[in-house]
């Protein structure tokens, strides 16, 4: 028979490079600055249309010490967190019932796909009147965006699910929610995650609309402000803010796709 | 066909026909046939012809169209049915040892049992050293192995297995049979095993049903009455080779 | 520099916003060949102030209209805009409440909720203006942000009391038979309001263009206010859905609008008043740190 | 051997009511309309707040008659397409090279996140100085919107095809090119096509997005017009219109899903 | 071992192994034999022994560590190889008749050709009437001969074979045996095929090999001098008997 030995093969600078997750973010990070000041000595803008990295480094470093950063950032961190949950939640759950009554599912997805359709500041009198202009309508409207991905990707998941496993398990009796915890969530998950992957990011621009409608606190504020004061440092601020929560989400969500597929990890070439 | 108190499954005039895109395909009629308790009955017949469908059926994973399947109670109970498939059917995000482990967590049994459990197992199959392997990582011979493990970890009341050995070589396969035997007698389990060899069927079953193909159901029902154990010389002993010629002549109708 | 040999010189002409009555003088100044006799061919440009005013500063186009603090907040970060002519004489916003909350003057708001689209733009300003100028201390009363749907949430009571624009929403409220009361900013201090905008290097390189702009845009801006009902029907070429409902109550917006035009020029000391006064708020409330120059601010000399 | 029959098992009611394409919908819009009129009736808001489904039908007729509707959402319609046929075919192949290329994949995605997390308004200035106010703009941001649920879906779809099949394609020789036609394809059509379902649903709010901020003509544009003059009704009219497109482009999806995996319709009960 | 002009294969010192998540898992090692062309040759050997890597290998699907793989030229051009996969390995997606145009499809064949090549087939592997069945509505025996078909239908000079007849009745193997006997006569190819029957490898072969699992190689090259064609009598003539036995030794070490 064959026989196992501890023995690695791998180039052992590939393996630096990809195992070191840290290198090539850094990589792209460097790049994107590089690319950047590039554009902001070449095209010579106005600092109030593109501020050099140098401004935008400043301007952070300022409302890091005065509090404002933490002040928008944990705010929008807070109604994010409440809505991606909420969202992929009755998203999955949601999905998981449509895929399991295809009638419901022909019954409901007009709305469905309406609800994705459907821009927040044509309905913002609305939304406010029915649920104030408080934390409740943006965390409702974050929790709209990360809804729609999440559900079609649990749908398709679901039915792409083999069905000689499925057989498996009806040959062990098993129940309804068996079936879910032991088949179905283990074989969508791959699908399933992608969907997480889109919904976490799309979260982030979730959060903001809801501020960028109206709104005295969130980094969707501080645009506002800062386009209101000209102050297009911290606009840019603000921006990458946004764009580091967004990749936070993705690199957790990367993460868990990466625990939980270890089998399907030897496809990768 | 009347149900005794020794029987454990009792079949009548079972229909299974499969929906398809252009119409209706009959699989499945005129299929008769009850298993005593601890009979341990062999099913051949040409490929197509229902063999594994009606595997399917009796483990209830097929509606059928009319006639009627009834498990007559053990001990006081509805009977466990346990089902190898044709394919392996492994899930590929559990190891072997997961996969064997799986109706055993489906049962709820504790982890320690579990852990012994599917350890003799593994054994009794020949899997030591690689418990920890994904399924895409094992030989057809393995992942076949593995499958018959999983129905067996169980421990079923009525057992059905299709083509269980189908990728085995012959000496791992001597041994499985053997294996299969000693559990069949020691446990006093219904098989019935849907078989392509002739001569395998013969040598281990106490019956041998031949399957023929829509509208006829089961052609023939022919006893062996061999004795018990059996070993090799009996191949040539000329019950064996008699009930083998018969086997094969109703094959080719 | 330009010349008028027969063809028309393209400019862009940037508006805020969308199509709407209350640009019904650049309407009827096209229409009318206002423009064209001063050797200019308009585009029309629809977009937001603040992108515009980006675009104005950075000399990509030359010409908008934009509220007057916006001069002031965007030169403070180094934009060269400048006001080149006046348009609206007073701060147009107001704080509106339902008669029947008993809101009628500024020590009502005490203890009260006021909802405004956010904590920045005019309506904040305009907000802070009144605050400041009646002695309501921060603590007074509250803000809330509820978006452009001040009409809606004072309606639907969610607030008590709603910053509006006098020429907008007060008129859409009344006209819907809410009986209202409107603190308008402009009877408690005086404020720059809306400007037809340039930057300084037209001003500098091609004064005359910005003359041919200026008297074009007052020609038509004097004869709207003469001729309302022609403006109005001109104006339908440029505003949709003027239908027999909306009509009514875009006609009374226009009405509203023209009261509030400087259709005769200010003098130097007022219009210095209302920079300056404009100026001190901002830094009172901490949306500017520096004094500005004032004269740099904007020019008369283009106007007759 | 088995035999082939005609005949057909199936509940003829069952039938119909899935067969008939257009009766779920239909029945899921008059539910709608009934709860809005409810609504109506019973929470007794203005008509600016909340229209009755009877005054928007006549304003829909209004501007249906006087061309405003057309003229309007014909643009979007145009917007939408571009954006929608660009971001797709970009996401597509983009997302095939990074699927084989994971050094590249780990490089770019942090621009990738990034570019879905920054809301328009504020970068709206630099599109508008780079790309001018126009059509470009607007396309471009509606491409971004239904960029990334395509591209995530690609690359999980891909990263999904069987290591089997790859094997058997392999033993035939085939090319690079022939193992994505024959095999990548279908294998990940069903993932593939679930991206276009979320794409194609966010395309249509990413065409509105660009009118919003600024533009005389689209649906955006209508919307903007009936908030500013106070006529709910045609903020309705522009609101289902968007939903009409968005269920329009959904339902030629799940058309193309239908036709490509006819071979998985068994799996649905 | 030197190479020969006749020989369409050689294999010489093969050393091929896995990277598992925990090291490396050595597999084959020591594997040297040659095949001439016209060669008609089985491959037993136990479950897990390697049979399965060294097709592959040989396909050119799995990298090897060391040692060489040769094809010398036939008619002047490299030798095309075909593989029929262990399990049935259908395209979901594709129809009976689709999963086996597929290799021709792949090499820009006619559509009338195809049409024309597939129907051959079909007959050959007595599945008319299923041209249109998608791969989930087969029968185990009936998919392994679309996988049988599908490899045939592209006329290799040298084709591997795994377990070919694994899952197929007695009288249908019987048949699709004959059939590749027929073929690999008729076309002259080279054909190396695993089996698990040591009585089927006897049968057919010109030549048996026995691999033993690592770090052992091809323990045994063994002749089979019965002449051809072969009918069921030889099953119990001496040298058959011989042979198998000598066969059955060599797989339990
Ligand atoms: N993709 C793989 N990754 C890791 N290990 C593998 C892989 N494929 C096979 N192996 C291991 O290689 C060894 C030989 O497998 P192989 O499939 O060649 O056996 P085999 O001789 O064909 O057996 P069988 O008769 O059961 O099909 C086994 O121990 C198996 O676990
Ligand atoms: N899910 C299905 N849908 C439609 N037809 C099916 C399905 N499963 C099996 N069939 C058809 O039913 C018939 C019998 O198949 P079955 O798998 O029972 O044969 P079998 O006797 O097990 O054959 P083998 O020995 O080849 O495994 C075949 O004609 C097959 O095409
Ligand atoms: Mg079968
Ligand atoms: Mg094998």
């Amino acid at each position: 028979m064959a026989k196992r030995t501890k023995t690695q093969r791998e180039n052992p600078f590939i393996q630096k490079v990809t195992h070191q997750r840290w290198l090539l973010p850094l990589a792209s990070l460097l790049l994107f600055l590089g690319i950047w000041q590039l554009l902001y000595v070449v095209l010579n803008l106005p600092p109030f249309i593109l501020p050099s990295p140098a401004m935008v480094w400043t301007k952070f470093l300022e409302v890091l010490k005065n509090g404002i950063w933490w002040h928008n950032i944990s705010y929008t961190l807070f109604e994010l967190s409440l809505g991606l949950f909420f969202g992929s939640v009755i998203a999955s759950v949601l999905g998981y019932i449509l895929s399991k009554t295809p009638v419901l599912e022909k019954l409901l997805s007009p709305f469905l796909v309406g609800s994705q359709s459907v821009p927040v500041v044509a309905i913002a009198p609305l939304i406010i009147i029915w649920f104030g202009p408080g934390l409740f309508s943006k965390v409702l409207i974050c929790a709209l965006t990360v809804f729609f991905p999440v559900l079609v990707n649990v749908l398709v998941g679901i039915r792409q699910v083999s069905q000689d496993l499925r057989e498996l398990m009806d040959s062990f009796n098993a129940s309804k929610w068996e079936i879910l915890r032991y088949l179905e969530i283990p074989a969508s998950l791959p699908v399933l995650l992608g969907g997480l992957r889109v919904g976490a990011t799309l979260s982030v621009i979730g959060a903001i609309v809801g501020e960028l409608v109206g709104s005295d606190r969130g980094l969707g504020y501080l645009i506002n402000l800062g386009r209101g004061q000209y102050d297009t440092a911290l606009v840019f601020v603000a921006v990458f803010s946004l764009i580091l929560l967004a990749a936070s989400l993705y690199s957790i969500v990367l993460f868990l796709e990466r625990r939980a597929l270890k089998w399907q990890t030897w496809q990768e070439i | 066909m009347n149900s005794s108190p020794e029987d454990s499954l009792v079949v009548r005039d079972l229909k299974v026909s499969f929906q398809e895109k252009d119409g209706m395909l009959q699989v499945l009629e005129n299929v008769c046939f009850s298993l005593h308790k601890n009979a341990f009955a062999c099913l051949i017949g040409p490929s197509g012809s229902g063999k594994s469908t009606l595997l399917r059926t009796l483990a209830g994973l097929i509606p059928y169209e009319s006639g009627s399947i009834e498990f007559p109670e053990i001990h006081g109970r509805k009977p466990r049915t346990g089902l190898v498939f044709q394919k392996a059917n492994l899930m590929p995000w559990r190891t072997l040892a997961e996969n064997i482990a799986l109706p055993l967590e489906l049962a709820n049994t504790p982890r320690e049992e579990i852990d012994q459990k599917v350890n003799e197992m593994v054994e009794l199959t020949g899997l030591q050293g690689f418990e920890t392997s994904w399924p895409h990582e094992l030989s057809g011979g393995m992942a076949q192995r593995v499958a018959i493990a999983r129905s067996l970890v169980q421990d079923p009341d009525i057992l059905f297995l299709d083509e269980p050995f189908g990728s085995l070589d012959e000496l791992t396969r001597e041994r499985m049979s053997e294996e299969l035997l000693r559990i069949w007698d020691e446990k006093r389990k219904t098989i019935l095993m849907v078989t392509h060899s002739i001569s395998e069927a013969v040598f281990l079953a106490d019956r041998v049903l031949v399957l023929s193909g829509f509208p006829q159901g089961i052609v023939l029902d022919l006893p062996i009455d061999l004795p018990r154990p059996r070993d090799e010389h009996l191949r040539f002993i000329s019950e064996f080779v008699q009930a083998a010629a018969t086997l094969h002549e109703h094959l080719k109708i | 520099k330009s010349e008028s040999n027969g063809k028309l010189e393209e400019i862009t002409f940037n508006l805020t916003y969308i199509p709407n009555i209350q640009f019904a003088p650049i309407y009827v100044s096209i229409e009318k060949g206002f423009f064209a006799e001063e050797g200019l061919e308009i585009k029309l440009a629809y977009g937001n102030e603040a992108d515009m005013v980006a675009l104005v500063g950075s000399n990509h186009q030359q010409f908008m209209v934009a509220s007057g603090e916006q001069i002031l907040l965007s030169r403070e970060q180094g934009l060269p805009v400048l006001s080149v002519a006046a348009w609206y004489k007073d701060y147009p916003v107001g704080v509106a409440a339902l008669k029947e909350s008993g809101i009628s003057q500024p020590a009502d708001l005490v203890g009260k909720e006021i909802g405004l689209p956010g904590l920045y733009g005019a309506n904040y300003i305009g907000m802070e203006a009144l605050a400041a100028q009646t002695g309501l201390g921060k603590n007074d009363y509250k803000l809330v942000s509820i978006g452009f749907t001040q009409v809606e949430s004072l309606v639907g009571g969610t607030v008590d009391a709603v910053v509006v624009y006098l020429a907008n929403e007060p008129v859409q409220l009344r006209a819907r038979g809410y009986e209202i009361n409107v603190l308008a900013v402009k009877d408690y201090i005086e404020l720059v309001g809306n400007c037809l905008v340039s930057n300084e290097t037209t001003v500098e390189n091609d004064p005359e263009l910005v003359g041919k702009m200026v008297r074009a845009f007052r020609k038509g801006l004097e004869y709207t206010a003469a001729n309302p009902e022609e403006a109005w029907t001109i104006s339908l070429k440029y505003v949709d859905n003027l239908t027999e409902e909306v009509a009514p109550i875009q006609k009374e917006v226009l009405k509203e609008s023209i009261s509030n035009w400087q259709v005769l020029p200010e003098t130097k000391e007022e219009q210095d008043l209302r920079w300056t006064n404009m100026m001190n708020l901002l830094i009172k409330i901490g949306m500017m740190k520096n004094q500005l120059n004032i004269e740099d601010v904007y020019t008369n000399e283009f106007l007759p």
